[in-house]
């Protein structure tokens, strides 16, 4: 395992750090227990936004804390999900008396965790939004539910604009959820990543051979295929994700290629190329796009496609002013 | 023959360090299905759990208030769906031995509060490839132990076999909850950490009453 | 070899073509031959602004493009410099009657190939900077003397800047000069990259040793260590660096830490972190921070510290206002 | 005997093939000491060059404007250093040769016009690793043999042979010009690859006149 590390029980630590020091006028690191906030805080009277999860996905969530998004997000270890007394204070702090809505990935630690942490900040008005994108993952009643992928940023950026204009938190709650039901998302992997702790790849992975359908905790996805052209993964990628959304055409779009640590951009620009191409073919419009390395799995080689059926007010949300150290305009 | 404060101490400390030996193996059965911390998650929280164990200024007054130290401690340092399960199962099964003494029928108190929290939190029932396929027949092995009139060392042995094969048979099941079920078929064919490590804690439990 | 892509030959045309797709607001692409301009153009009476190299080094230098920063944006093949008659159209369309700055880095493919150019756009008042930061080479009279690196970024944030606010080319020139003077880097690799036509790594780095002083190409460093913590590393790469800037106390710095396409940002704040211990340890106030993937090695692992001597005007020029896909305040 | 328009042609045409022949070698070379991209840059240039043939309406004038055909295909293909290093050699040596036969003394301009391009461009001397370290010996050859009436397939087999020496006698040296000048010690031991590349191409020229 090669690392710019120096310890894997410290890496967390040290690179909120290293975050915090770097960025002082967007972000503030709480530490024992560890979180992010605002430099600010939350605007008095604004619906206050977390989120949380394992580390090791960077920029999310800490990257997107800041105004217009997240006030508050709760790094946990490596790909490990954050716990209620981290949580917990998070969510008293992003709290200005207009209540918080906590935006969860969906897996089981996410979402007890969390559940544990609004039962502990009893003094906070909490309302809970769960992100369930990954068409990869069967639904039904008899697995724990989509994973929450790449989509997650969508939500966080338009419940975060909603807040921002003054939303009270049924709104806000209600912006987030109508983002979830309209977002979709699909991964693969060239390679697998190798969490500090662990010391080896998450999985294993012929040369020849990569995972269609991964989460962005390096665990294996649905199925592995033949290594193909980046063409032909796109499509095994966006055809499972606009059929979900059931796009027939003449609907707008959001179209978010995202890296997963360890792929050049070049990559995910030819992966964005034919994912529109894929979607004009249908005859969709890509109004906005999103292109980088935004939920990650440290440093995985691979990308996953996510698609978000926009309409006037998502669109206009997601245009509203942001300003986190990740995603700014 | 009945357990007393001293056990429980003996069985935390136990814990963490058959949950340290077998740091890699966790680690390894989690790297199959799921995402390869479960021996991380438990390694770190036993090892807190210890030290705030030796940093006690006084022995604790009831196995309860030992069991609640690691609730709490698991609690704010496990993270993961580890944390709250194995959290809430150790808070379920403090409230249950808010005592100095536990005889057999004290144990399997014990064990069906913890198993009871499991559920709680998790919505789990067996046959879902999780810790409830090895904490369920252990509980039920641990009645239908103390019913026969075993000791509480007895009962908790029962219990540790039965959760051992608990755990063994979760090998070819088709996980459906938990993070090893996003891969569907695919998670069958391995054994789940988190009944391997419920079987590694309750052997614990019943070497530290031997 | 494991990529996204169709074919090693058309990856970086397509990459292209994706990128325009992503960000027409931004920039606009041109292709036979292939180069990248704002998509709306330099405007009249500016300096213009253009760059090139090789690609693989995403997103340098395409996602610099944009107010505030380059005009135009020369892509060559795979680490390879772009040709002169590919540089000479960007050359003229980035004039606006007010000259144009080539902002050069120091390899011989580039020199040459601008040079050339420059002979091919003589309608064109060219002037050029070569940009030559990188410590971990000797500077000698016997070596092509220096590369340029991750301080190319800061070239072109500041040059550009004194562009926008209306400096002639002289006086843009003279900025860049500045920032090249002040500005040094150094890097290291924990992996080789692999360029897609060549199919297999740069170099050949075993499990247990990195190369210290790498450059952006996949070429091999000066010398092979064995792999050490993030905060030793660091310290190898902040010293020769601060050193040859002659940082003796009380200056202000911009301090970069440049990911190389394949580390996890969370690795890049563990490196941040001591660098900038180490600086104020010399009691150098870092005043500036910039840290993520702009100057990249395809999926290189590893990193580049960079540091530049602030003083009020370059300051001011690094705050001013830049929209391009990478940077944006 | 002479060289005509034809032979130009089939050098061209040989240069291609060898250079796709040896392209990883060019490729692993480049990789020892550079960035791994020598034989995939001439691969381009040289394919592009052949196609630019095919697609001439009519066979070229003079041997200049093959030369030509080649120096502009290469500038605008190539990219890197070997791009305009060898465009500006086809370049000198396409002004040198407006004419539609060479004798000897014509082959030595040819080639003495190519290293002066490339001096001029890149201004590298013998002993810094570079394709000058070929081209040079390559070209006092030719005058050598010129001068001792050796016929133009003669020349070009000399100036082959001498450039084949002095891409060997490369190995030793530490860059000091180029990007293998980045490496410092770390340089020596390797064979330049544009050393290399010169070989060939001279090869090639010598068998399209044998
Ligand atoms: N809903 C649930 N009910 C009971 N146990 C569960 C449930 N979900 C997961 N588990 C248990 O948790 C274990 C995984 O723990 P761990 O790896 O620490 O957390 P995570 O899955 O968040 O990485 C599984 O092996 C399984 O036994
Ligand atoms: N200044 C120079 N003069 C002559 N030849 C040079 C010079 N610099 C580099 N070369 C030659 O160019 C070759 C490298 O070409 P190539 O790999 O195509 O370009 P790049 O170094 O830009 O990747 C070297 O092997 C060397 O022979
Ligand atoms: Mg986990
Ligand atoms: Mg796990
Ligand atoms: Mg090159
Ligand atoms: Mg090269």
């Amino acid at each position: 395992m090669k690392k710019l590390i120096n310890d894997p029980q410290t890496v967390v630590a040290e690179s909120l750090e290293g975050f915090g020091a770097a960025h002082p006028d967007v972000v503030a690191i709480h530490r024992d227990p560890w979180f992010v906030t605002r430099a600010g805080g939350t605007s008095a009277g604004k619906v206050g936004l977390v989120s949380g999860g394992g580390s090791g996905h960077e920029p999310l969530h800490g990257g997107f804390v800041g105004a217009g998004m997240l006030d508050a997000a709760v790094p946990g270890a490596m790909f490990t999900s954050p716990t209620p007394d981290q949580i917990a204070p998070a969510l008293q702090a992003a709290d200005a008396g207009a209540g918080v809505l906590a935006i969860v990935k969906n897996y089981t630690g996410d979402v007890l965790n969390f559940e544990m942490a609004a039962e502990l900040a009893d003094d906070v008005e909490v309302r809970t939004v769960v992100v369930n994108d990954d068409v990869a993952v069967e639904d039904s009643l008899y697995t724990a539910g989509r994973r929450g992928v790449a989509g997650t940023v969508a939500v966080e950026k338009i419940a975060g604009a909603a807040a921002e204009r003054g939303d009270d938190l049924d709104a806000v709650v209600a912006v987030a959820e109508k983002v979830i039901a309209n977002v979709r998302s699909m991964g693969v992997a060239l390679t697998a990543c190798t969490v500090p702790h662990a010391g080896k790849p998450s999985f294993d992975l012929p040369d020849d051979e990569i995972e269609i359908g991964i989460g962005i905790h390096g665990e294996p996805g649905r199925r592995r295929i033949p290594l193909a052209g980046a063409d032909e993964i796109t499509e095994l990628l966006l055809t499972p994700v606009a059929d979900d959304l059931g796009l027939t055409g003449g609907e707008k779009v959001l179209l978010f290629v995202n890296g997963m640590g360890g792929t050049p951009a070049s990559e995910l620009y030819v992966v964005y190329r034919q994912a529109r191409a894929l979607l004009e073919g249908r005859g969709v419009e890509v109004s906005r796009s999103l292109v980088g390395n935004y939920v990650t799995s440290l440093e995985m080689q691979g990308a996953s496609v996510t698609v978000l059926r926009l309409d006037d007010e998502l669109t206009a949300l997601w245009d509203a002013p942001v300003h986190t150290t990740a995603l700014r305009w | 023959m009945t357990l007393d404060v001293a056990w429980a101490v003996d069985w935390v400390r136990r814990s963490a360090q058959t949950v340290t030996e077998h740091r890699e193996e966790l680690i390894e059965l989690d790297r199959q299905i799921g995402d390869g911390d479960h021996g991380e998650n438990l390694f770190r929280g036993f090892s807190a759990v210890v030290a705030k164990l030796d940093a006690l200024p006084a022995e604790p007054a009831d196995i309860g208030e030992v069991l609640r130290l690691v609730a709490t401690t698991l609690m704010s340092t496990v993270g993961g769906a580890a944390g709250p399960l194995y959290g809430t199962a150790y808070l379920r099964a403090a409230k249950a031995t808010g005592v100095t003494q536990l005889d057999s029928h004290g144990v399997v108190a014990l064990l069906e509060a913890a198993l009871e929290g499991i559920v709680a939190r998790g919505k789990a029932t067996t046959g879902e490839k999780t810790m409830v396929d090895a904490w369920t027949p252990a509980t039920e092995a641990a009645v239908a132990a103390a019913d026969g009139g075993a000791s509480p060392a007895q009962v908790l042995a029962a219990a540790a076999d039965a959760a051992r094969d608990g755990a063994e048979a979760t090998i070819p099941l088709v996980a459906t909850k938990g993070r090893a079920s996003y891969l569907g078929e695919r998670s069958a064919g391995h054994l789940d950490p988190g009944a391997r490590s419920t079987e590694l804690i309750l052997r614990a439990a019943a070497q530290a009453a031997a």
